[in-house]
């Protein structure tokens, strides 16, 4: 039986000579009726580029195909050659046969249209219909997709809506005409953990009530578990491995497959947490860092005059201690308050009530100038792309009032070595380093004072998979080494999983249960840390059945002079307890 | 010199380039007198000769050679150019950086006198600086760089803004650097690039608000030449001696070509939207 | 509409400031009503004379009791008494500025009608050698001076074609219209040229920006044409860019285009402006800068609106 | 969208064409339309001085007396005039048919109520310098005006043929509403007056000098003299005052048109600063007159279009400009002069010069510059804007000036504010001595034509000597018109009265 879909030797290249830049270099697969391929690979292995010349809008891309064949079975029966076909005939095949998601549902959606003229469209192109019949079809659609209200969601605007919201409203826009093809290009990647879930659990099931082929891109194999029948391993432009789900992950050949599903942070339900270093209930050292009943609140005006008339609540009441060598996890989703609970850690934003206290360190001769340093979430975003890394690297000394002097290279120079770059790196600028020798720049700078405490704020999400391990391994080395305290905020289990020695979950400004790292994942208590921890996806849970929610976030938004009731603890263990429930 | 590698990689870029480069070749000799004729000398028997072999232009009512003159003008009309935009490019990254790291108060006391001379009519403002102050190049200088200060700042005060909620600046301010030191650092270092984009395109603005100045006679002084001023000296003379419109006109066109054309191509090489990488 | 309220609530401020510049500006400039009306006879005159011209031009008083006059005026509706025209300075202000307004639009008009489509062919054939032709013509647009082109056109027309609108005289919109039209119709060619090449260019730079955003690529999975991934898809999110580049160019030119009315001789604001500080009309040109600056800020909380209406993602008053 | 543009712009030229055809054939046969540069500034006749103002109210306001193209004096609403034999007296008898336009006769009341109007300082009127020899005013009957002078005043008769001395209505001027209201006994009404942009005016059917030759004219204002040019192309105006040489020149290159010129009183001169140094120097300010070429800057400057002339620019007494004070470019006698003065180096100084005005200005500011760098002296060019020139002017704060100063037809009227020791603009002149000074006050006194005459070359000879100022040229008043137009006379005073007998042929 003829595939669906037969891609061979597919070459894609960029530029004005595309033979000589090739980023693609001769892939093929075969694709059958109702089957998932995943394709697995991290940026710039071609992933993207191959999805984007299915339906050739690498064409607009400033891309070229140089080479190979793609050809579609249409419904008649007869094959489609996606390669030779004009612009005009491709139009009537996209949307129609192929729909297509992307990354960013936030950006993907026209912003100045409504979301029900844009799912209309695709009815209007493909189907002729037009007026009331397309809106009834569009609001079908949405219907379809699990949005609750779809008759009045039809007329918002994308800025409306949340990203997981957008993310349906795109996969209802692909699957308007009934394609018989889907091809989803990390459609989760942009989402909150629990929202992906929600996502790929509407995908399964779409997919299983239409019947639908889908090509299902992303950069994290353990997504691929859950929905995928077959996988295709990319690297550098090339597919080093494909097969079948089960004999990818279970029987890997390739190393870079290998290395993949083994060196990469996968989530094991609290069975792979830190073995060192642990809380030692004895011992009354001093707490690196105390934060007490953190309040971060932002008011509200209604108008240039009047008085604020509420406030949001970012922060609503948090406390934690930090022991010197202990990391304390943060995990959350967006808009929890866990990087707002991090910037008034380092004052910058102002907290509204609350106090902290920074521990002296003990282990060093040195007293450093300012005691908490911080890495930032983009390596791209944070480091000034002027100025040469020895100036980043001397700023903080100038700030803290020091002298550059020849220790102070000496030290720029010893701790680039310690965190891996190479020794030259001095004269250099951020540019020409990759995002993690960038984030390893953005530790090294925090380090230069000597500090206690180290808040990394997201420090690895922005990394590709493989390097976000290499740098967790060199921060767990570094805080045996130097002793340090980290404050590690993240929404990735997975990461957190290898890193912390305790959790703090924070929901809605709040914490909500806290403890040591192996008691909340494998034991979690309060039903949003469940919830949490169910949404992660991991290789084990193959072709899982997602629950579908479609709560949102509650509002943070308190009117004026509103004060939360005083938390009640649930403790169950030593060092694990959870707040209570209503 | 990476920037002029980029530039001359550039299709616009290198025409624009090569235009500016001829200008301020031009200017330079223009303004150390090395022109085929004294741009002031008056030899009144030769009064408006249309182009030939002694004055490839020509010469004008007084017996002045034409081309002399425009190489003259092409000096004069740059320097005016140049120190206008600079005088604004000062003037307004100081203010908008002002506004931006000040914030608040400052930004909207800074801001409501930018919205005064931006709401103040361009033109008059320019006509009542220079006749309180008397015609000349300084003052068509301050003139128009008093004009186009309020657009350096806008310019200035949105990237810096956004710069001072970058990341970097965060870093800065746990280190605890010094407002100076971030200030100059971090956002006046990265204003850079839009800056250069900004002054190359309020050049060519420059150098036509000088020929409008010169053509209500508040500009250059007779007899040094400016492009403008020869311009404008020239209209009642258009029919009996059109050389003296075409060449100074084309002068004018070709050097606002040669300045769009760079600025297009800085801002495709300085944009970091146009080197992102293709998805 | 708090946003309103709050941009609202800076004019008096800003005017302010304007009244201040302006007030001040026009008494440093050397010369005074009397030397405007009498040149060098005003040599002749007594210092007797003087005083009583002086208190006639109302310039005898020192000037901050004239500011505060000039003030109380303003808040009470009256912006003065125009010297030259010997009518209150609004009603001669106003019989101005239809000409100024209607000026300023068929400018727009022209600008838009040429510039946008040309900016969209520009972008849509981007590096090609139509690309780079307009982008040539849209160049030498911006970098010809307006007295240039208008007396370039003025003189072939006349010379060389033995027509030309008619010149003085001119008829108002609600009067004449087909004689208003041919009136301003070379005028706002001259003036739309430039405007028309700058609104060429920015739109399609803008055009550019857009036609690689995200949504564009979503438009195109759909199966749109490349006519609708355009007209529909980009063409209201370039527009932004557009409306910013138009507003505060109609901004400008609702002051007048001194030098095109001097050139077409037409009776608009920028002229009577001009001719106004010439004859040290005092009151005239302060009351009209108030009233320029005063049309400007509105154009621009116009354009601040128009971002609103075209993009829903703009919230204004947000920081 | 190609097509779209395409047919849009097809559509923007249409409307172009269709609204260009549509206008230009459009026509009045009695209406004269006329356009000029510079409108008028104000309506009281007594108080505007501004050439573009005196050319309107000429239309519409008339003096006792005025004088004709050989400024000879011919009657207006007096039909003649006695001096008495001390000079002291002044008669008048008025034209019985000459009415204001609101129907009212213009009796000898309303003369002496003008001129008590003048006279009064609180009128401010300029002209009231000339009128100071005015002891008082008497009118015996309905038809007789007597003026008695404190001394012996011939010039006053040429001074009270301006329009700045017109005859207003006596009720106008109680009601307060001269430079409001334009009620005078000339040719023409004025009907609407839009400043800056247009004035129309009609005949004045009961006027005393008989019927107009056109029922009315329309005066647009088109700024740019450019324009009036092509406007002239196209017919659309009949009859137009120009200011520039350069686009004078070029209206006799069109076969449908006629440019009239006539020399004028103004004359363009270079005015030193005696009062600065080295200015102050009778040899440094004679090697400025001899170094400079009045020929050359006549021709550079105003394209050969004028006369180059001696301080007296009235026909009737002007000397052959040859035979005056180094009127013959002698630049090795200028050098002498200046070494023996002691600047054999020669000196820096600054030129001042009003933008546009004349429109020469700045060119012969150039012309001098050029020639006056071959002695040695560094002329620096400063042009400004018409007021700031003024007020610099009137300050006399200045080494040199560019200007064109108003001629009149007596040579006293014109000259006494500056060489006299009593005169307004001594301060300005800023050179006096008592040679000049006396031959001022002779010629007030003497009726004798003959006499004055001499009297007046004395004055000139010796002026042109002593060089306080270097008279340039005189230049020509340009009026260009269709050649359709008829019975138009120009004059030296500039006048355009004669707009009152032009008629319209078809």
């Amino acid at each position: 039986m003829t595939p669906l879909l037969s891609v061979s030797d597919l070459r894609v290249g960029f530029g004005r000579n595309p033979q000589a830049n090739e980023v693609v270099r001769g892939v093929s697969f075969d694709l059958a009726d109702g089957e998932t391929l995943a394709i697995v690979g991290e940026s710039g292995s071609g992933k993207s580029v191959t999805a984007l010349s299915i339906n050739r809008l690498i064409d607009f891309g400033g891309g070229r195909i140089t080479g190979g064949a793609i050809k579609l079975k249409l419904a008649d029966g007869s094959l489609f050659d996606l390669m030779t076909a004009s612009e005009p005939q491709l139009t009537g095949i996209r949307g129609a046969e192929i729909g297509m998601i992307f990354q960013e549902p936030m950006t993907s959606l026209n912003p100045v249209l409504t979301i029900g003229r844009q799912i209309e469209e695709s009815f209007q192109l493909h189907r002729g219909l037009t007026g009331r019949q397309a809106t009834a079809a569009a609001r079908d659609a949405l219907d379809r997709v699990r949005i609750p209200d779809a008759a009045r969601r039809l007329k918002y605007t994308p800025n409306q809506l949340s990203g997981g919201m957008l993310q349906r409203v795109m996969i209802a826009i692909a699957l308007a005409c009934n394609p018989r093809l889907l091809i989803a290009d990390e459609p989760t990647t942009a989402l909150d953990v629990t929202v992906q879930a929600q996502i790929m659990a509407l995908l399964a099931e779409l997919k299983r009530e239409t019947g639908m082929s889908m090509i299902f891109i992303t950069h994290d194999i353990g997504l691929v578990a859950g929905i995928a029948d077959k996988v295709m391993v990319m690297q550098n432009g090339q597919a080093v491995e494909q097969g079948e789900l089960n004999q990818i992950l279970d029987n890997p050949q390739h190393p870079y497959t290998q290395h993949l599903l083994h060196a990469v942070p996968h989530f094991a339900n609290g069975s792979a947490t830190r073995s060192d270093g642990r809380r030692d209930k004895g011992a009354s050292t001093e707490p690196a860092l105390k934060v007490d009943g953190l309040v971060v609140r932002f008011p509200l005006k209604s108008s240039f005059f009047s008085r604020a008339t509420g406030a949001v609540h970012a922060v609503d009441g948090v406390d934690f201690d930090l022991m010197p060598g202990e990391t304390l996890a943060i995990v959350g989703e967006s808009g929890s308050g866990k990087s707002t609970t991090a910037r008034a850690v380092l004052g910058l934003v102002r907290s509204t009530r609350g106090s902290f206290s920074v521990g002296v360190r003990k282990a060093s001769a040195e007293q450093s100038a300012l005691p908490v340093q911080m890495v930032f979430q983009n390596p791209y975003a944070s480091l000034n792309p002027r100025l040469s890394i020895e100036s980043i690297l001397a700023e903080p000394v100038i700030a803290t009032g020091g002298r550059v002097k020849a220790e102070t290279r000496a030290r720029m120079v010893s701790l680039l070595e310690r965190v891996g770059l190479p020794k030259n790196s001095l004269e250099r600028y951020p540019h020409e380093f990759s995002g993690g020798q960038r984030q390893r720049l953005c530790i090294a700078r925090a380090l230069m004072l000597n500090p206690s405490v180290v808040v990394l704020d997201e420090a690895v999400s922005a990394l590709d998979v493989s390097v976000q391990a290499k740098v967790l391994e060199l921060l767990v080395d570094l805080q045996r080494e130097f002793g340090l305290a980290y404050l590690f905020i993240s929404h990735d289990m997975a990461v957190v999983e290898r890193i912390a020695h305790r959790i703090a979950v924070i929901y809605a400004g709040q914490i909500v249960e806290i403890g040591d790292a192996t008691s909340v994942l494998s034991k979690p208590k309060h039903s949003y840390t469940k919830k949490l921890i169910a949404a992660v996806p991991t290789i084990d849970r193959r072709h899982e059945h997602f629950e579908l929610d479609t709560r949102q976030v509650p509002s943070l938004v308190r009117p004026q002079g509103f004060e939360p009731a005083p938390a009640r603890w649930e403790q169950f263990g030593p060092d694990h307890r959870a707040r209570a429930e209503a | 010199m990476r920037i002029l590698r980029a530039i001359f990689g550039h299709g616009s870029g290198r025409i624009g380039g090569i235009i500016v480069g001829v200008y301020l070749l031009v200017a330079i000799l223009g303004m150390l007198g090395l022109t085929p004729h004294n741009p002031i000398t008056q030899y009144r028997v030769d009064r408006l000769h249309a182009p030939n072999g002694a004055y490839w232009m020509g010469t004008d009512l007084f017996g002045r050679d034409v081309a002399s003159r425009l190489m003259a003008g092409v000096g004069q009309s740059f320097t005016v150019a140049f120190f206008s935009v600079a005088f604004a490019t000062l003037a307004g990254t100081v203010l908008g950086l002002a506004a931006a790291w000040l914030g608040r108060r400052w930004d909207g006391v800074l801001m409501r006198i930018m919205d005064v001379l931006l709401a103040f009519p361009a033109i008059l403002l320019a006509l009542l600086i220079v006749t309180v102050a008397g015609p000349g190049t300084w003052t068509s200088v301050v003139a128009i760089g008093i004009v186009y200060t309020p657009i350096f700042t806008r310019v200035v005060r949105g990237p810096a803004l956004s710069l001072k909620a970058r990341e970097f600046v965060d870093a800065a301010r746990t280190f605890g650097s010094s407002s100076s030191y971030i200030v100059t650092r971090h956002l006046l270092l990265n204003l850079v690039a839009p800056l250069t984009v900004q002054v190359t395109l309020a050049l060519a603005w420059a150098l036509l608000t000088e020929a409008g100045l010169s053509f209500l006679g508040l500009g250059t002084q007779p007899p040094a030449a400016s492009l403008g001023l020869m311009l404008s000296d020239s209209r009642n003379l258009m029919e009996t001696a059109p050389w003296l419109m075409i060449f100074p006109g084309l002068a004018i066109m070709i050097s606002i070509l040669g300045f769009n054309l760079l600025g297009d191509a800085l801002r495709d090489i300085l944009d970091p939207r146009m080197r992102r990488a293709p998805a | 509409m708090n946003y309103l309220m709050r941009r609202l609530a800076t004019f008096p401020l800003v005017l302010l400031g304007v009244s201040i510049l302006v007030f001040v500006a026009i008494r440093m400039v050397p010369g005074d009503s009397i030397t405007a009306m009498l040149g060098t006879e005003a040599g002749l005159l007594t210092p007797a004379q003087r005083d009583s011209l002086a208190a006639y031009f109302g310039i005898d008083q020192p000037w901050f009791v004239q500011y505060w006059r000039w003030i109380g005026g303003i808040l009470h509706g009256n912006l003065g008494i125009s010297v030259t025209y010997g009518r209150p300075v609004l009603d001669v202000i106003l019989e101005r500025f239809p000409l100024t307004l209607e000026l300023a639009i068929l400018s727009m008009i022209i600008a838009l009608a040429v510039g946008m489509p040309a900016g969209i062919f520009a972008a849509t054939h981007n590096e090609k050698l139509s690309d780079l032709g307009v982008r040539i013509v849209a160049m030498i647009g911006q970098s010809t001076p307006s007295f240039v082109l208008g007396l370039l056109i003025i003189y072939t027309l006349s010379a060389g074609f033995g027509v030309l609108p008619a010149m003085g005289e001119f008829a108002p919109l609600w009067q004449d219209p087909l004689r208003n039209l041919s009136q301003l119709i070379l005028p706002a060619i001259t003036l739309g040229f430039a405007f028309a090449a700058s609104v060429t260019r920015i739109s399609r730079s803008a055009m550019l920006d857009v036609l690689s955003d995200d949504y564009v690529r979503t438009a195109r999975s759909k199966g749109a044409s490349a006519r609708s991934v355009i007209w529909r898809h980009a063409l209201p999110n370039a527009l932004i860019p557009v409306v910013t580049l138009s507003g505060i160019e109609f901004g400008y030119l609702l002051g007048g285009a001194v030098i095109v009315e001097q050139i077409y001789a037409l009776p608009g604001l920028g002229r009577m402006v001009l001719d106004a500080i010439q004859q040290r009309d005092y009151a005239l040109v302060q009351g009209s800068v108030l009233f320029i600056a005063f049309n400007f800020m509105i154009v621009n909380l116009l354009v601040d609106l128009a971002y609103v209406a075209l993009d829903p993602r703009i919230r204004l008053g947000e920081q | 969208m190609v097509h779209l543009t395409r047919k849009l712009l097809s559509g923007i030229m249409l409307a172009a064409m269709l609204g260009v055809a549509a206008v230009s054939t459009q026509a009045n046969a009695a209406t004269l339309h006329m356009a000029w540069s510079q409108d008028a500034t104000g309506l009281d006749p007594h108080k505007q001085t501004a050439f573009s103002s005196l050319r309107l109210l000429e239309l519409i306001y008339e003096p006792l007396v005025r004088v004709d193209a050989s400024l000879q004096i011919i009657p207006a609403i007096a039909t003649s005039w006695e001096f008495s034999k001390d000079g002291k007296e002044l008669t008048f008898k008025l034209d019985p048919k000459a009415k204001f336009q609101d129907g009212t006769a213009v009796t000898p009341a309303d003369v002496k109520a003008s001129f008590e109007r003048i006279l009064d300082e609180k009128t401010g009127a300029a002209a009231r310098a000339n009128f100071l020899s005015i002891a008082s005013i008497d009118t015996p009957d309905a038809a007789t005006v007597v003026f008695h002078l404190s001394q012996p005043d011939v010039p006053i008769l040429t001074a009270m043929s301006d329009v700045n001395a017109a005859i207003v209505p006596a009720s106008e001027i109680k009601a307060g509403s001269i430079g409001t209201k334009a009620v005078g006994s000339g040719p023409f009404k004025l009907d609407k007056w839009d400043p800056n942009a247009k004035e129309v005016l009609s005949a004045n059917k009961d006027w005393a000098g008989g019927a107009t030759g056109v029922d009315g004219i329309e005066i647009s204002v088109l700024p740019d003299e450019a324009a009036i040019l092509a406007a002239m192309r196209t017919k659309q105006i009949d009859f137009a005052l120009l200011n520039d040489p350069l686009v004078a020149t070029l209206v006799p290159k069109e076969a449908s048109l006629q440019l009239n010129r006539v020399p004028v009183l103004a004359y363009h001169v270079l005015q030193l600063n005696p009062s600065r140094k080295p200015m102050t120097e009778l040899k440094v300010r004679q090697a400025i007159s001899c170094a400079i070429d009045r020929q050359e800057v006549l021709d550079t400057a105003s394209l050969g279009e004028g006369k180059v002339t001696g301080p007296l620019t009235i026909p009737a007494l002007a000397t052959d400009p040859s035979q005056l004070f180094c009127y013959k470019r002698d630049v090795e006698k200028a050098k002498k002069l200046m070494s023996e003065a002691g600047y054999a180096d020669g000196f820096s100084a600054t030129v001042i010069g009003a933008t546009g005005e004349p429109p020469t200005a700045a060119a012969e500011a150039q012309v001098i510059q050029s020639q006056l760098a071959e002695i040695g002296v560094k002329l620096d060019i400063k042009m400004m804007e018409l007021n700031v020139y003024v007020d610099a002017w009137l300050k006399g704060d200045f080494d040199m000036a560019i200007a064109l100063n108003g001629g009149r037809a007596d040579p006293y009227t014109m000259y006494n504010r500056y060489w006299t020791k009593s005169g307004n603009l001594q301060k300005v002149a800023n050179y006096i001595d008592d040679t000049l000074d006396s031959q001022m006050q002779k010629g007030r006194a003497e009726t004798d034509p003959a006499a004055r005459k001499a009297i007046f070359a004395e004055f000139e000879k010796h002026l042109a000597e002593i060089s306080p100022w270097i008279w340039l040229y005189t230049s020509y008043s340009y009026t260009a018109q269709q050649k359709n137009i008829a019975g138009f006379v120009p004059t030296p005073t500039g006048t355009l009265f004669s707009l009152s007998k032009v008629t319209i042929q078809q």
